[in-house]
């Protein structure tokens, strides 16, 4: 690590932001000079930058880290990670968005602009090492998040769902503050890398050991469990997916997420964390209630958005059982250059990949059958077989993902962190241990619970393939029922991508995990 | 050195069916309405040019056999020595790292003495002289069988979904023949399962067809839950799913010979579901309610086989505690499990299989009590581990044959399946009768000529070399085979004209009967490779892939010491055989051929006759022995658990009403969904009430979600505050 | 006796400061949780941000004293009045009722209880928390002075930096340099995204969703001509 | 007791009630634009909390450059500005649509 006392020393390492900003600048005179005339314009600007942001954000990856703006911000491979979820996500909701926004609004030339500055907020998210920076990060992506759900402005689902995102992440990000402040009290910095290792600069934490230590902890949580949408932080979820524009619905359900996740890392998973040793306890009560609300609330939706959106809110406590056994999963594989996995971060990190692909495949085959029927009812899903096989198919194979079916991403993403937990309890890392002398094993019970949640979720998922193979379309006459759905081009692209990606990582899930193995150390300091 | 051309081709085996597959479940509809029936030849397709790389494989590796310079060990003293062959055919790839198992959790032997889990999970085909013989054999039966399906399926509304399902069977069966890893063989263990659901259901209209495919499916699982303990036991011991790499740890220190009986034996508990042995041959007959393509293929040559070849694959986990004598089960050894089982199994079908009118069902029992014959003669360890795989692949042809030569009958009287409603077919199906006739030749064993001769002699040497008793229980088998076979050729062919005069009978197209002649050649001619002796071409080929445990040496060879490499020719157990089928042949033709005995005259006169008639009948009441108890049982748990859940979410009233609907009126009749469905239904119904409970918190109202959470919050940091940060 | 005042001035002076801005923050905080109008809800917001702001003073703050009144009061609270009057012309008086108050109440009071109860443990009492000394003097010149320049190479140990202005000013083009970069990134983006939602286009009104005093606008619209649709863009913000 | 110096334990106390003040206004108001006022308190009660630990907390020898409490109040600040911007443009647009400000009659979307 290099601490450079020049403000503007390594500002060449900030060059995919720069991009990003200026990008969404671009984007947005665009919109506005173009307008009806060339509508494709601005998201065809948008594709390119985000595309030449990506080996600008590749190059990052080089196994150390640097924290450059004076310790404000840090490159590091796990940034990178995250950086390039963040870019593909908003490529890959670009090209979902190109034909549905259009749709909606004519003038849509500044969606684009507000959604490449959400991917630059998710930058910075993963790059931020100092609270001030997460805090400008989170709420950069967070207002835009608001905007972009009440896009349609003259929709009420769309304004109401907005409304509620906003007030309830307005309150959540309070509290978050606060804790910050808290936080920031008890260490005597904003600045991460020194905040919570003392080794790293020539500090200690001002009033530790303080009872303010958890109380700040919890409260963090707050903010970050409402960007990940965890139980109980988790409720503005459900309404804000099915109210917004289904594209934002899209980017909402894995960007912001994954994000989340990225900050959840660099401020808890420190080896020897000073500020609130017992979180995983914590986080692991907190995961289990994730996946249950999400997976049985799942189970009775009739609407295809709010359906992905419990279950996205279980994927979140699958991805927080890493979270939780992040310390305790480490394996190595020595042959053929061997690969060293950091157990549970490396398990969250594979997920939050096949996440973002099979869930975004799932979200454009529901667009495409949202464009073709006019609505979002998954009744409407029956005879999809018959009316567009190859989105049946396609839409079939994202949900086997998402329930954990090998040979696809979803299975390695499951594996790998229950894997973690597994061998976390093997050495009852985290025990609890209550009264009348009861002892248990938190991160077996996680594991057990992660299972028995996968088992929950095929019920609804496969409910969808049922209805898409075996049941005759509703509510159509006949004409319309054999009438075949064409997804834009846009869509198809996208379903193609998250494809492959899918069964690419299923079936070549080694190239993920060496990236990550080689590269992704926890805290970043080592 | 042949190259291994084909050898390398071997991954389009499974993969161009699974291509067709998707084909057809994709545009098969399409395709349908726009070619016609035509559309069955890309199933077709798919399997034939699999067939064509399948007998490459196998050419290239007879030539490797037989041209190889090493003259194989079968003579001398050496008793033991097993046969040479070529090097078995490896393509595996790496599939994902895992990571090496936790100390934890490996037993403490296997941590300090076997070699760690290499980390990655490796998936691969493995072909040796086995799987190479198999290959062969499934893709020309199920070529034959596609084909022949083009006109049997004819007319049917979901024909296209037909073609696609029978693919996707191909794919699974060829992936588990070609498995070199207990992963890859489970993945197909559970896909030919899960295609037999498919097909057997395939006219789920029909109640009677759903429910055979429903019972077949929970059957098959309770062998398949024996069969993934199984795995586990072994890949927590060697610490590897690789098949190989378990068969060369059996024995050792890693897995100590206690551990690899055991999970033998588990194994073997999904080779008696899949294989449909005795307790769990419920299935098999009930399963006939499928297309008759279907059972020819499924439920006669392939996946019931497929228990067979499982343990034929894996034997050295049975030969390995025989050697060492450790008891399993009730002073058995996991050997004699296996030919205990086998034995029943062959009496038990064969005898029912006399008392059958259904053409299919007899049919159905006699490929339950020829499994029988397979699992027994593996039973005996080296001795009969060639035969039983050398029956296995004979009897597939034949059998197939003799199923799908039913199928052409039933399709010829209309959909008749009752055999004392059939009779003078013989003039009216010239071509099926003929077929149908080598193919019963060969099933009862009628010397020389035809392929179940040579192998079911075999067997019964082996048992007469190994185990007398078990020897004459077979030839019982034998006789009633016999005795049923010659029964259901008498009652459907002989004589002039159907005995329902409703019944007109016609020869099937072509496109089904040219495959029942290809069949019928080869149900003659495969048995010659067979014959006893020196130059036994089916010993030298497959001896290679027989157990091997040189390291074993110093103990007496398992079951006798026999060669497997050459079965002395004895002639004691060939008279019997040909006596017992003679015997059978010949009281089948006095009862049924030349009516000298009236049936129900006898069952007068002599009350035990009649009685015996009776349980066979009724298949020794196994159905009903299994409702009186599995069923009743699981029945009175599920009702008290329906009884408690009622209670509780609806009150007394209803509770009234649904205990003489249910309880009393419908119990019968709801037996079979009660056993499956109850309990699974008890927990579904809960997770849906949570589910529902879980929906309404969501009130739609956003400061009731910034109460929940800020409650929630406080609460936590009040918590950590009053217990000081000690529990969480 | 004067003396005595004098001396407990002198002692307890800034206690005596702090508790006056505190009463005022929390009385009108109260205020502001608890107004019938949301018009007087949010102007007692003004003698709460004026409270705070005297605490910052307490705090030696001068910097946020100013910003606190400048941004918080005369911003903030200014947008939302006017955002209130705007929907008070459409809807009449907004009253903002309590209710879940009980509930409320509890909440609140655990949270309280719960910061309050970690500041009263021991271990934090303990503490030597007395503000240190704040140099204040610059360097440059030896004059006491609000307005230093600071070299931070040159100061001591374990001194506070005064949070004057110039030294914020300072610091924020050094050392929190992409804090204050990204501030200008956020506040684009709450300008884009506020106009974005606000923003009005022909034909937007959804059949049935029609306000009802569009028709009146309508006819109004027409008599002022071409300038209307900019008029009543701004009307609606 | 009472009569102590002022310490930083007053102004944290203070900022605790002002929070948890703001949190009863956020929970207990039914208008939306008064449940943003109880956003503002809270957010206030954060800064004063960031002030008091600047002013109080010397930093550790060798970076007592550190301006981060002060800086980070400011930011906190330019944030709520930024929250109240885009906050009252979505509920002046709910109002346009949806004819109301009171945040618990939206209620559409649930279940």
């Amino acid at each position: 690590m290099t601490l450079n006392l020049q403000p503007t020393a390594g500002l060449d390492q900030f060059a995919p932001e720069i991009l990003l900003g200026v990008l969404g600048l671009i984007v947005l005179g665009i919109g506005a000079l173009t307008k009806r005339r060339w509508p494709l314009a601005a998201p065809v600007v948008t594709l390119a930058g985000l595309f030449a942001c990506l080996p600008l954000v590749a190059m990052q990856w080089r196994h150390e880290q640097s924290v450059i703006f004076l310790g404000s911000y840090v490159v590091d491979d796990l940034a990178v990670f995250f950086k390039l979820v963040a870019v593909a996500a908003g490529g890959l909701v670009t090209l979902i968005a190109m034909s549905y926004m259009r749709r909606v609004d004519r003038d849509y030339g500044e969606f684009f602009a507000l959604l490449v500055w959400a991917v630059l907020g998710l930058c910075l998210m993963a790059g931020a090492a100092d609270l001030i920076v997460i805090l400008l990060a989170i709420e950069t992506v967070s207002l835009l998040s608001y905007v972009m759900t009440g896009y349609l402005r003259n929709e009420p689902r769309s304004a109401e769902a907005s409304l509620k995102y906003f007030l309830y992440g307005a309150v959540a990000s309070a509290v978050m503050i606060y804790g910050m402040s808290l936080l920031y009290g008890v260490a005597g910095t904003t600045k991460l890398y020194g905040l919570l290792g003392s080794e790293a600069l020539p500090m200690q934490l001002r009033l530790h050991p303080s009872p303010l230590q958890p109380i700040a902890a919890v409260l963090i949580l707050v903010g970050l469990g409402f960007k990940i949408a965890m139980v109980p932080f988790h409720w503005w979820a459900p309404d804000a997916y099915e109210g917004a524009p289904t594209p934002v619905t899209a980017f909402l359900s894995v960007g912001p997420k994954a994000a989340g996740f990225a900050i959840l890392a660099r401020l808890f998973m420190q080896e020897g964390n000073a500020l609130y040793p017992q979180w995983p306890t914590l986080v692991a009560v907190l995961a289990i209630a994730t996946m249950f609300l999400g997976n049985w609330a799942a189970i009775w939706q009739g609407n295809i958005k709010r359906m992905l959106a419990y279950s996205s809110i279980a994927h979140a406590g699958y991805m927080l059982i890493g979270v939780v056994a992040w310390q305790g999963g480490a394996w190595t594989v020595s042959d053929r250059g061997g690969i060293a996995s950091h157990g549970g971060l490396h398990a969250v990190l594979f997920y939050i990949a096949s996440y973002l692909f099979m869930n975004l495949g799932a979200f454009a085959v529901a667009i495409a059958i949202e464009r073709a029927t006019g609505c979002e009812s998954i009744e409407r899903y029956g005879g999809m077989a018959k009316r567009n096989p190859f989105l049946a198919i396609a839409m079939t194979i994202f949900l086997l993902s998402l329930s954990g079916i090998p040979p696809l991403a979803g299975f390695f993403g499951k594996f790998y962190v229950f894997n973690a937990a597994i061998r976390g309890a093997a050495d009852d890392a985290i025990s609890l241990s209550l009264p009348f002398g009861i002892h248990v094993n938190v991160l077996f019970w996680l594991a057990v619970a992660g299972v028995v949640n996968s088992m929950i979720a095929v019920y609804y998922y496969m409910n969808v393939v049922r209805l898409m193979y075996f049941q005759p379309a509703t509510g159509l006459d006949a004409e319309e029922a054999e009438h075949a759905i064409v997804p834009s081009v846009g869509v198809q692209s996208v379903i193609i991508i998250t494809l492959v990606a899918t069964f690419l990582l299923g079936l070549l899930p080694e190239a993920l995990v060496r990236f990550l193995a080689e590269s992704v150390f926890p805290g970043g300091l080592s | 050195m042949v190259s291994p051309f084909f050898e390398n081709l071997a991954w389009l085996i499974p993969l161009l069916p699974l291509l067709a597959c998707g084909v057809l479940i994709g545009w098969g509809v399409k395709l349908h309405r726009k070619i016609g029936d035509r559309v069955a030849l890309i199933a077709v397709a798919g399997i034939a040019i699999p067939c064509v790389i399948a007998w490459g494989i196998l050419a290239s590796r007879v030539s490797q056999t037989f041209g190889a310079p090493h003259e194989a060990g079968t003579h001398g003293e050496s008793a033991r020595e097993t046969i040479e062959g070529p090097e078995p055919f490896e393509m595996a790839v790496e599939w994902a790292p895992l990571g090496p198992l936790s100390p934890a959790v490996l037993s403490p032997v296997t941590r300090d003495l076997s070699p760690a889990f290499d980390g990655r999970l490796k998936v691969g085909l493995r072909i040796d002289n086995l799987t190479a013989a198999m290959l062969a054999m499934i893709t020309l039966v199920a070529m034959l069988i596609q084909i022949y399906s083009i006109g049997y399926m004819h007319g049917d509304e979901r024909y296209p979904r037909f073609f696609a399902y029978m693919s996707l069977f191909c794919f699974s069966m060829l992936l588990l023949v070609l498995a070199g890893s207990f992963l890859v063989l489970f993945a197909g263990w559970e896909l030919v399962g899960l295609c037999s659901y498919l097909l057997i259901g395939f006219w789920f209209q029909k109640p009677s067809a759903a429910s055979a495919a429903k019972k077949a499916f929970i059957v098959n699982r309770v062998g398949d839950f024996g069969f993934l303990i199984g795995i586990m036991i072994i890949f927590f011991h060697v610490p590897s799913l690789d098949i190989r790499a378990a068969l060369a740890a059996a024995g050792t220190a890693a897995f100590p010979p206690h551990w690899v009986a055991i999970a033998g034996a588990c194994l073997f508990t999904g080779a008696i579901g899949k294989s449909a042995q005795f307790p769990l041959h419920v299935w098999l007959p009930d399963a006939m309610e499928g297309p008759t393509p279907v059972s020819a293929l499924i439920h006669a040559a392939t996946m019931v086989a497929a228990g067979v070849y499982m343990v034929a694959r894996i034997s050295t986990l049975y030969v390995v505690p025989q050697v060492a004598e450790l008891e399993v089960f009730a002073g058995l050894t996991s050997l004699e499990i296996v030919r205990y089982i086998g034995i029943i199994t062959a009496v038990l079908a064969g005898t029912i299989g006399i008392a059958q009118n259904d053409i299919k069902r007899v049919l159905a029992y006699s490929t339950v009590s020829q499994l029988g014959f397979m699992m027994f003669a593996l039973g005996m360890g080296m001795a009969g581990w060639v035969a039983g795989v050398f029956h296995l692949l004979t009897h597939a042809f034949f059998k197939a044959l003799l199923f799908l030569g039913s199928g052409s009958v039933i399709h010829g009287c209309g959909g008749e399946q009752d055999m004392t409603k059939m009779g003078g077919l013989r003039k009216a199906m010239p071509t099926t009768f003929w077929t149908f006739l080598m193919g019963t030749l060969a099933l009862t064993g009628v010397p020389l000529f035809w392929a179940g001769f040579w192998s079911k002699d075999e067997i019964m040497a082996a048992s007469w070399a190994v185990d007398q008793p078990v020897f004459w229980l077979g030839e019982f088998a034998a006789f009633c085979t016999a005795l049923y076979m010659g029964r259901l050729m008498f009652l459907t062919f002989a004589g002039d004209h159907p005995r329902d005069h409703s019944i007109h009978a016609h020869e099937s197209p072509k496109v089904m009967t040219v495959p029942l002649t290809i069949l019928a050649v080869f149900s003659v001619g495969l048995g010659w490779l067979g014959m006893p002796g020196d130059h036994n071409l089916m010993h030298h080929f497959l001896g290679s892939s027989a157990p091997q445990i040189a390291e074993h040496a110093e103990h007496a060879v398992a079951g006798g010491a026999i060669n497997i490499a050459g079965i002395e020719f004895e002639i004691v157990p060939l008279c019997v055989s040909v006596m017992a089928a003679g015997l059978g042949w010949l009281l089948a033709a006095v009862i049924w051929g030349w009516k000298l005995v009236d049936v129900p005259r006898l069952k007068q006169a002599v009350p035990p006759i009649a009685w015996a008639h009776n349980v066979l009948k009724n298949k020794y009441f196994f159905d009903e022995i299994y409702h009186a108890t599995f069923v009743r049982g699981t029945l009175a748990l599920a009702a008290g658990c329906g009884l408690f859940d009622k209670y509780v979410v609806d009150g007394i009233v209803n509770l009234v009403g649904w205990a003489t609907t249910r309880v009393f009126a419908g119990l019968a009749r709801l037996a079979d969904t009660w056993i499956v469905d109850g309990l699974v239904n008890l927990i579904a119904e809960a997770q849906k009430l949570a589910g529902r409970f879980a929906a309404m918190l969501q009130t739609g109202r956003v400061q009731h979600y910034i109460a929940f959470s800020a409650l929630i919050a406080a609460l936590i940091a009040a918590a950590i505050y009053v217990l000081g940060g000690h529990w969480i | 006796m004067l003396q005595h005042l004098s001396e407990f001035i002198q002692e307890y002076g800034s206690l005596i400061l702090f508790a006056g801005f505190a009463l005022l923050t929390l009385g009108a905080a109260v205020l502001v949780v608890t107004a019938r109008r949301v018009t007087h809800a949010c102007l007692s917001l003004l003698p709460c941000f004026i409270g705070i702001a005297g605490l910052y003073a307490v705090m030696a703050s001068p910097v946020m004293l100013a910003f606190q009144l400048l941004i918080y009061a005369g911003g903030i609270m200014v947008l939302m009045l006017f955002a209130i009057f705007l929907l008070e012309r459409r809807a009449g008086p907004i009253t903002a009722a309590n209710h879940y108050v009980f509930p409320a109440g509890l909440i609140a009071g655990l949270t309280a209880i719960a910061i309050l109860g970690a500041l009263q443990t021991e271990s934090f009492r303990n503490r030597e928390l007395r503000p240190p000394p704040l140099e204040m003097r610059d360097r440059a010149t030896g004059e006491e002075s609000w307005y230093d320049y600071y070299d931070p190479q040159t100061q001591t140990a374990g001194e506070q930096p005064s949070t004057n202005l110039r030294r914020t000013g300072f610091y924020f083009l050094t050392y929190y340099l992409l804090p204050f970069e990204l501030t200008s990134v956020i506040l684009v983006v709450a300008m884009v995204g506020a106009i974005v939602i606000v923003r009005r286009e022909k034909g937007w009104v959804a059949a049935g969703r029609m306000p009802a005093r569009s028709e009146e606008r309508g006819v109004r619209s027409e008599s002022n001509g071409t300038a209307t649709a900019a008029t009543e863009g701004e009307e609606e913000l | 007791m009472v009569l102590q110096q002022l310490g930083l334990q007053h102004f944290l106390a203070l900022s605790a009630i002002l929070f948890s003040v703001g949190l009863f206004g956020v929970i207990s108001r039914r208008n939306s634009i008064a449940i943003l006022l109880g956003v503002e308190l809270m957010l206030n009660a954060a800064n004063i909390n960031l002030i008091a630990f600047q002013r109080y907390l010397a930093p550790p020898a060798g970076l007592n450059l550190v301006l981060d409490g002060q800086i980070f109040a400011l930011i906190v600040i330019t944030l709520a500005a930024c929250e109240a911007a885009v906050g009252l443009a979505i509920i002046l647009n709910v109002y346009r649509v949806l004819r109301t400000t009171t945040a618990d009659e939206v209620s559409l979307l649930k279940w």
